[in-house]
């Protein structure tokens, strides 16, 4: 059989053009997608010298870049939960006890081994909300957000209310030096952005989420161990909330027991935003640190807007519809979809 | 074997095929552990019994039970509806602050409510439907605009909900009927009626596979605006109920429902990747997360135990439904 | 010739392209009342968007369609039905949440009072359009019970009940192989005057019904023909494009070893009864059945997809106890399975080709977790070589693929995971007569390299002209096995339909 | 003692031992009602989850294991989220068990009064502590009307003498206490034209997100001049020094960071100044002893709006505290011994000397202490429309300075 392909070049040629054309439209619309979130955030801080002559400087970007850290470290772990359809709502209190486990036992020096068995804990428990999910058929929302109730109560538990503690030192020096003029977390988020996006579409353990994500069914027969495959991304995003606990520690000095509450709803939308399908298998990390950074320059820009915050409200909403409906991923795969099987 | 035949021996086998079904869909695990923990309820507190408790129980239920269903045809259609905090604080505030007196008053202001649901679930169905956004993100931005609109209005809680409304229906019809509960009875009611529509066979299909709908003839579009916007009218209903029950605006109201409506309908038995399930069983579900603390509380545990308690107890009501739920039957059933 | 009468159905220049993707190009056809026609073509020749385009499903970009003389522009699939045109689609567009009765009524079910519909008048409507032809499943069962056959036969049926003036079936053979109880109902069709167009890739069939046949080929309508007076070679040619190979070999030939591969000893699970049977190392197996009679829980039993209520499978030699594919691949030399629906159980839509393949194996193309694009590409291409799949399609997304192509890639995945005993379940199902010669050259090749393969295929023709052995299985147990020579159809058929067997517990079988 | 707990709740974790614990729980009940009878109290909050929530309900715990109450009174502690609807549901559960007292933390203002109002009509006292009712049927003991915001406006204005650009960092949107500090505030600001906000935004009373906000508003106005800023107030500090640069006024709340910082000399050097006041911790435990000498009959009092003193510590006015308690005058301890967000104001020498950091921290009693009896006069809070009355005007002199005396004129 081998031999007769070419047979009849013309004809074969005109259909691989064909066929060429409909993937090259298919890798551009992730590839436009992604550019035009970044381009979004862009356009906002030069907007936002509108609002503020201050705004728009380089000192802005730094400002924004810190602080949409904590969402682009948090949005990695939901991302790939997400990835494989999934939900993770225990990120807020998983921040906490990340956070609560560094303070308390973090602070006298021995931060070398606490913080790293902290991480581990906080992996540690989102394996059982994996488990929860794979091995019981709990649905990701409701295991997640029971162990987020649990996780919260035992913090409450444990610290009786006032984490006591500061923060160590390593933290500290990650959230509030600088190094050459740019902060140290910035340095820190390009490298976990780069290592996030290679863990995620390059390697095996990324591919095979996506697979999951895609066809559950086809990636068990294709023998890919589909249950333990699905937990990791629940340890991960665990370990995720848990680092971001201790990244917040790291910038205000010191733990309290909710201040995981406000990067729940964000963290979610950064990753949809960022193009990703909450319902699995599609989108890249370089689209959900772009939807981080959006709604982070979003923050700032709003926050600086003379109106009162009902307005303000009315504002951010409206801006993160126009978003959407920018960024629509109809836009481009409309098409593709109906003429799939041509 | 020829056709009538065959027929003959299917036709015997089907009572046992409909208890099968009725088991294995959600409403009926979660309506017997709502009956269970009333019953574990009443042994730790004998008033439970008495109308007086359960009035306040059904009247603290109500608001999250319509919620909870509204969000069932959402997620039937596989969807996310966040606007139901929204929604429920928009209605909350109007009803503060534009009180209509009186039994007619009501009616005005219920419609109102409604259709402030509708609106908002209209622009929802259009983002999602015509646009093509993501539910959960189009939904996000519908209701943070809420919100912010609440807040316009609003910006403390205060103002005072008509009295009729408020005294009315949170009491009970010939002192034995609460009617908050009637309501909700109302509200399951028409949702029989309305899963008997095309519509609501539409967001049925839907939900399982959009792809055969449109193929099957149905209108993916309409059904999924159909979907939000009576999801919409369902908050709508919701924040008038709540209102009658705090009896003044909060511009915040909803926000306590966004994750509790979800896991009212997860608790339901209704499947969040859509097509499955219906809105009974998220109106027992969140009955059975309402009489959680209750259980809880006349159990005698206190403090942070109580979160404990509630998630495990949570986690445990769900592996139990789907044990029942696999014992009774294999393969999908709406 | 067909001149003479009015013509039934007639496209005249329709074209549709999708951006810069032409996928029909002024193609024109008419269809005859009371005429079965056939609409040939390789996978991606277009067939799917014609069907697409006469169903109302899309709109044309250019041509006229005419219905009876009369202008035909169908808006939706809904104006279409009420043109009396109705389609049975090729992936099944069935409910599964939904009852028999409701997929057959919608989307306007039988109303009763106050804008609601009536269950008991639908359930009614349904067994009579069940009745009528002749379909015995029960109303109120849901959709998703159903065997893939019987959701098959529901399609066909739904299409029947609404297409008086065109009917449409795409493939609807694809996962039937008792062709007779299709047959008579269009037959009937044809009796009362409904147009017929029919869309297979079995060529047999065709001719069995069809009298005409309009070849497609890169989106143009080709030319039509009679069936009677053009012989397989000519229609291949005008299908591909080129002169046709002899389309199926002879037997190939002993295998080279005796020793078994993989044993199995009774098998038993909720449908197999005590199933026993060996695989040689550099055999292929066959497995003949009529569908539902256990082949589908045989298959998935041995990765473990289907659980074992007792009896033992031991892969070279060593008891393996097997409870998933992962399980099977690692089992002595290996398995790996063909599963039998290729968009729900086989691809990722929205992986590439390339990546579609080497998933089983990953870990082979990665250096510390990480993949390497190239080795990806090198691996993929390798094994791309051996089940002919042009390499240029290793970086498109796979649902961009034909159909052909899809299987190509997948087989080609259970053959780089290394296994060297390869389940393959229906491997030709849905795909054109090109494709099918490379399936069947790639199995080959792996036999004879040392490899053992067991397949089950819905065609006879296969598993008599491929397979060193065949077994038959009828109501969940093997009845024959033939070996050699004597894999012919009429044996195999015999045993197929349970002759010999004396209990009457048939499940799938229809009087 | 942590560890303890903690393995109580990982052992809570089964169904078994939670069903156990239920039942030991009940019986442990039962036993109590054949002793003595002891007053019935419930300590009902609305979340636990921030350092001030959690000193206002250790101290009531605290108080009431302290000698004679901890022979006088069962309390128990239930935390029943932020959601009103799960409030109401406690509190309806709490008059259903017989409950005394209901001492508690509000979640609204207004939601919970119908069923307050059942309650008072079966006898069950309602204290609220910091937060407040409009029901006139519950004791309301707060500082809210004590004028935080007007005064920590003044104090600001003065520090800046009448001119410049500051930012409002707020508590919750749409809360009725956010609503009255800042529209005493804002009534000061108002009169100085030369003060201008550049920035207000929403803090929801927590340091960190206090810094992130600032921090946000501070890349849009980078010349602020000074901050008025309620709970969360050291977050605003830290996104100062974040930014790097000089410091500015900054008037805020009363965690133990802020103070420390106002007192720190090479902070001072850096430009700051101000003055901490706001919310105390110990609101709390002055409506449980005004609530205990109610129900023991030592004190016959209709339900009234109580006010708490007004903290008022300005930066020369901070003093390290060497003990585990405000002596000598002392009102911030060391950061070794808290974290930066333990909100000092739990002490009172008159009202609450039972006290110490332990009980502030863990809820125990402090060894050898006796209740107190409370100062027999108490201050009534003036009506604040939609805080602690309904239909009812404020005074006229409701924004009138009480701590600090305007030295810049507008």
């Amino acid at each position: 059989m081998n031999q007769t392909t070419g047979n009849d070049g013309s004809a074969t040629d005109t259909f691989a053009h064909v066929e060429d054309r409909r993937a090259s439209s298919g890798i551009d619309r992730d590839l436009v997608n992604i550019v035009a979130v970044f381009a979004l955030s862009a356009v906002l801080i030069l907007c936002s010298r509108f609002v503020s002559p201050a705004l728009g400087s380089w000192n802005q970007v730094l400002t924004i870049l810190t602080l949409s850290s904590f969402l682009i470290v948090l949005s990695f772990g939901q991302g790939l939960v997400i990835l494989v359809g999934g939900l993770d709502l225990s990120t807020p209190s998983l921040v906490v006890i990340g956070g609560v486990l560094a303070t308390v036992y973090g602070s006298d020096g021995n931060a070398f081994y606490v913080l790293p068995i902290a991480l581990c804990v906080c992996a540690l428990i989102g394996l059982v909300n994996g488990a929860g999910v794979v091995i019981l058929g709990i649905p990701p929302f409701i295991m997640t957000l029971a162990s987020s109730i649990f996780v919260a109560s035992a913090a409450l538990g444990l610290t009786g209310g006032t984490p006591r503690g500061n923060s160590p030192e390593i933290l500290a020096f990650l959230m509030k030096e600088r190094w050459l003029g740019i902060p140290v977390v910035v340095y820190f988020v390009v490298l976990f952005a780069i290592v996030g996006w290679i863990v995620q579409s390059r390697t095996t353990l990324g591919r095979r989420l996506y697979a999951i994500g895609v066809n559950r069914e086809a990636a068990r027969i294709a023998g890919i161990d589909v249950g333990l495959t699905e937990a990791i991304p629940y340890a991960i995003s665990a370990a995720c909330a848990g680092f971001v606990g201790m990244m917040l520690v790291g910038y205000s000095d010191g733990a309290t027991l909710r201040m995981g509450d406000s990067y729940l709803l964000p963290g979610i939308a950064a990753v949809v935003i960022g193009g990703s399908s909450i319902l699995g298998g599609s989108g890249s990390f370089v689209g959900t640190v772009g939807g981080a950074i959006l709604l982070t320059t979003l923050g700032t820009v709003i926050s600086a807007i003379g109106l009162d915050q009902g307005y303000r409200t009315i504002i951010e909403g409206s801006i993160i519809l126009v978003a959407l409906v920018l960024l629509r991923e109809d836009l481009f795969s409309g098409l593709r979809l109906r003429n799939r099987k041509a | 074997m020829s056709y009538a035949a065959s027929l003959a021996t299917e036709r015997t086998s089907r009572p046992t095929l409909r208890l099968k079904r009725m088991l294995s869909g959600g409403a009926a695990v979660v309506f017997v552990l709502y009956l269970a923990m009333y019953a574990l309820y009443a042994w730790f507190e004998p008033s439970a019994l008495s109308l007086y408790t359960f009035t306040n129980l059904m009247n603290n239920s109500a608001p999250l039970a319509i919620a909870a269903a509204g969000e069932t045809m959402v997620v039937l259609a596989r969807g996310f509806d966040l606007s139901v905090a929204g929604v429920i604080s928009l209605t909350n505030v109007f009803m503060a602050i534009y009180p209509i007196e009186g039994p007619l008053g009501a009616l005005a202001s219920l419609a109102i409510c409604m259709a402030i649901g509708a609106a908002v679930g209209a622009i929802n169905g259009f983002l999602v439907a015509k646009l093509g956004l993501q539910t959960i993100a189009a939904t996000l931005g519908t209701m943070i605009v809420c919100q912010g609109l609440s807040l316009v209005f609003l910006d403390a809680p205060g103002g005072y909900v008509a009295q009729w409304v408020s005294y009315e229906l949170t009491d009970t019809l010939f002192g034995v009927l609460p009617i908050s509960g009637l309501i909700v009875l109302a509200v399951a009611l028409l949702w029989a009626g309305f899963s008997r529509t095309n519509t609501g066979l539409g967001i049925y299909a839907v939900g399982a596979d959009e792809q055969a709908a449109s193929l099957s003839g149905i209108s993916v579009t309409a059904t999924r605006f159909a979907a939000f916007v009576g999801a919409g009218i369902l908050y709508g209903l919701a924040g008038f109920m709540l209102s009658a029950q705090t009896a003044t605006g909060d511009p915040n109201a909803g926000e306590s429902f966004l994750l509790l409506a979800f896991a009212a309908v997860a608790l339901g038995g209704t499947s969040l990747s859509g097509g499955r399930g219906g809105i009974l069983g998220s109106i027992f579900g969140a009955g059975v997360l309402m009489l959680l603390q209750k259980v809880l509380f006349a159990a005698g545990v206190s403090s942070f135990y109580t979160g404990m308690f509630q998630s495990v107890i949570l986690v445990a009501a769900i592996v139990l439904g789907n044990l029942i739920g696999r014992t009774f039957s294999k393969g999908a059933v709406r | 010739m067909s001149e003479a009468r009015m013509a039934s159905v007639e496209c005249r220049g329709v074209s549709k392209s999708y951006g810069a993707t032409v996928a029909l190009e002024d193609v024109s056809i008419s269809i005859g009342p009371g005429e079965v026609h056939a609409l040939l073509g390789e996978n991606g020749a277009g067939k799917s968007t014609l069907v697409k385009v006469l169903g109302g499903v899309v709109e044309p970009d250019r041509g006229t369609m005419s219905l009876t003389g009369e202008p035909y522009a169908p808006s939706s699939i809904l104006g279409a039905r009420r043109c009396g045109v109705a389609i049975a689609f090729q992936e099944l567009s069935l409910l599964q949440n939904l009852t028999v009765a409701e997929n057959l009524c919608l989307p306007k079910l039988p109303a009763a009072k106050a804008g609601l519909f009536s269950r008991g008048r639908t359930i009614e409507k349904a067994s009579q359009i069940l009745a009528r032809f002749d379909l015995p499943l029960d109303p109120e069962e849901a959709v998703g019970r159903l065997s893939l056959p019987d959701r098959q036969r529901l399609e066909i049926v739904r299409a029947f009940s609404h297409g008086t003036r065109l009917l449409i079936l795409d493939e609807p053979t694809a996962s039937l192989s008792d062709v007779d109880w299709l047959f008579r109902l269009i037959e009937n069709a044809r009796k009362a005057g409904t147009a017929v167009l029919y869309i297979s890739h079995r060529l047999a069939e065709v001719r069995s019904i069809c009298s005409r046949a309009t070849v497609l080929r890169n989106g143009r309508s080709i030319d039509t023909v009679d069936l009677a007076g053009a012989d397989d070679n000519r229609i291949f040619e005008m299908m591909v494009g080129r002169s046709a190979k002899k389309t199926l070999s002879t037997h190939a030939g002993k295998p080279k070893s005796s020793g078994a591969v993989l044993s199995v000893s009774d098998l038993t699970t909720d449908i197999l009864d005590s199933v026993s049977f060996e695989l040689k190392e550099g055999e292929i197996l066959g497995v003949a059945a009529l569908e539902g009679q256990g082949q589908r829980d045989l298959f998935r039993s041995l990765v473990g997809l289907e659980k074992r209520r007792s009896g033992s499978i031991s892969v070279d030699g060593k008891v393996a106890d097997i409870r998933s594919p992962k399980g099977a691949l690692a089992s002595g030399r290996g398995m790996a399975f063909l599963p039998e629906e290729r968009k729900t159980e086989g691809i990722f839509a929205s992986l590439t080709t390339a990546s579609n393949m080497t998933l089983p194996v990953v870990g082979n193309v990665a250096s510390f977790g990480v993949v390497s694009r190239s080795r990806e590409r090198d691996a993929a291409g390798e094994t791309a070589d051996v089940v002919d799949l042009a390499r240029r399609y290793l970086p498109f997304r796979i649902s961009d693929l034909s159909g052909g192509n899809q299987q190509k890639a997948l087989l080609a995945r259970t053959v780089m995971t290394g296994a060297r005993i390869l389940l393959l379940f229906d491997p030709t199902r849905g795909v054109d007569v090109g494709t099918k010669q490379s399936i069947y050259e790639a199995i080959r090749q792996f036999t004879e390299d040392g490899g053992s393969v067991l397949f089950y295929s819905s065609e006879l023709p296969e598993i008599t002209s491929l397979a060193q052995r065949c077994l038959v299985l009828y109501g969940g147990r093997i009845v024959e096995a033939f070996e050699g020579d004597a894999i012919e159809e009429q044996n195999l058929v015999g045993a197929m339909i349970g002759h010999r067997e004396d209990s009457a517990a048939s499940k799938g079988a229809y009087s | 003692m942590r560890l303890n707990k903690l393995m109580k709740g990982a052992a809570s974790a089964t169904m078994i031992a939670g069903l156990a614990a239920t039942f030991g729980a009940t019986l442990a009940q039962a036993q109590d009602s054949g002793s003595d009878k002891k007053y019935k109290i419930y300590l009902a909050m609305s979340y636990s989850g921030n350092s001030w929530q959690s000193e206002a309900a250790n101290i009531v715990k605290a108080l009431a294991k302290t000698p004679p109450y901890d022979k006088q009174v069962e309390l128990t502690e239930v935390i029943s989220g932020t959601d009103p609807q799960a409030q109401i549901s406690a509190y309806e559960s709490m008059i259903q068990a017989g409950a005394d007292g209901v001492i508690s933390f509000p979640i609204s203002a207004t939601a919970l009064n119908r069923t307050i109002k059942r309650g008072c009509d079966q006898g069950v006292k309602f204290f609220m502590y910091d937060a407040t009712v409009t029901e006139p049927c519950a004791y309301n003991v707060s500082f809210i009307t004590a004028g935080f915001g007007e005064n920590t406006a003044q104090a600001l204005v003065n520090e800046l003498g009448g001119k410049g650009k500051i930012f409002l960092s707020r508590g919750v949107p749409g809360n009725s206490v956010d609503k009255r500090h800042t529209d005493g505030a804002m009534h000061i600001f108002d009169q100085y034209p030369g003060i201008s906000v550049a920035a207000e935004y929403y803090s929801y009373w927590d340091d960190r997100t206090t810094q992130q906000e600032t921090a946000k508003a501070l890349a849009a106005h980078p010349d602020v001049d000074g901050i008025w800023a309620q709970a969360g107030e050291y977050g605003a500090v830290q996104a100062l020094l974040d930014k790097g640069g000089k410091l500015v006024p900054i008037t805020g709340e009363n965690s133990d960071g802020f103070r420390l910082a106002l007192a720190d000399p090479k902070m001072q050097d850096m430009g700051l100044k101000g003055v901490s006041s706001g919310s105390p911790p110990a609101s709390a435990g002055y409506a449980f002893k005004i609530m205990m000498e109610v129900l023991t009959g030592k004190r016959d009092l209709e339900p009234m709006n109580i006010q708490y003193p007004l903290p008022w510590v300005p930066a020369a006015d901070v003093k390290l505290c060497e003990g585990d308690t405000f002596e000598n005058g002392c009102n911030v301890f060391p950061s070794e011994k808290v974290p930066s967000s333990f909100v000092t104001e739990v002490f009172n020498p008159t009202l609450l000397p039972e006290l110490t950091l332990t009980s502030a921290l863990d809820g125990n009693p402090t060894p050898g202490a006796t209740i107190q009896p409370l100062p027999e006069e108490i201050t009534k809070a003036p009506d604040s429309p939609g805080i602690n009355c309904q239909r009812c005007e404020a005074p006229e002199n409701q924004y009138e300075l009480t701590k600090v005396k305007a030295t810049v004129q507008p």
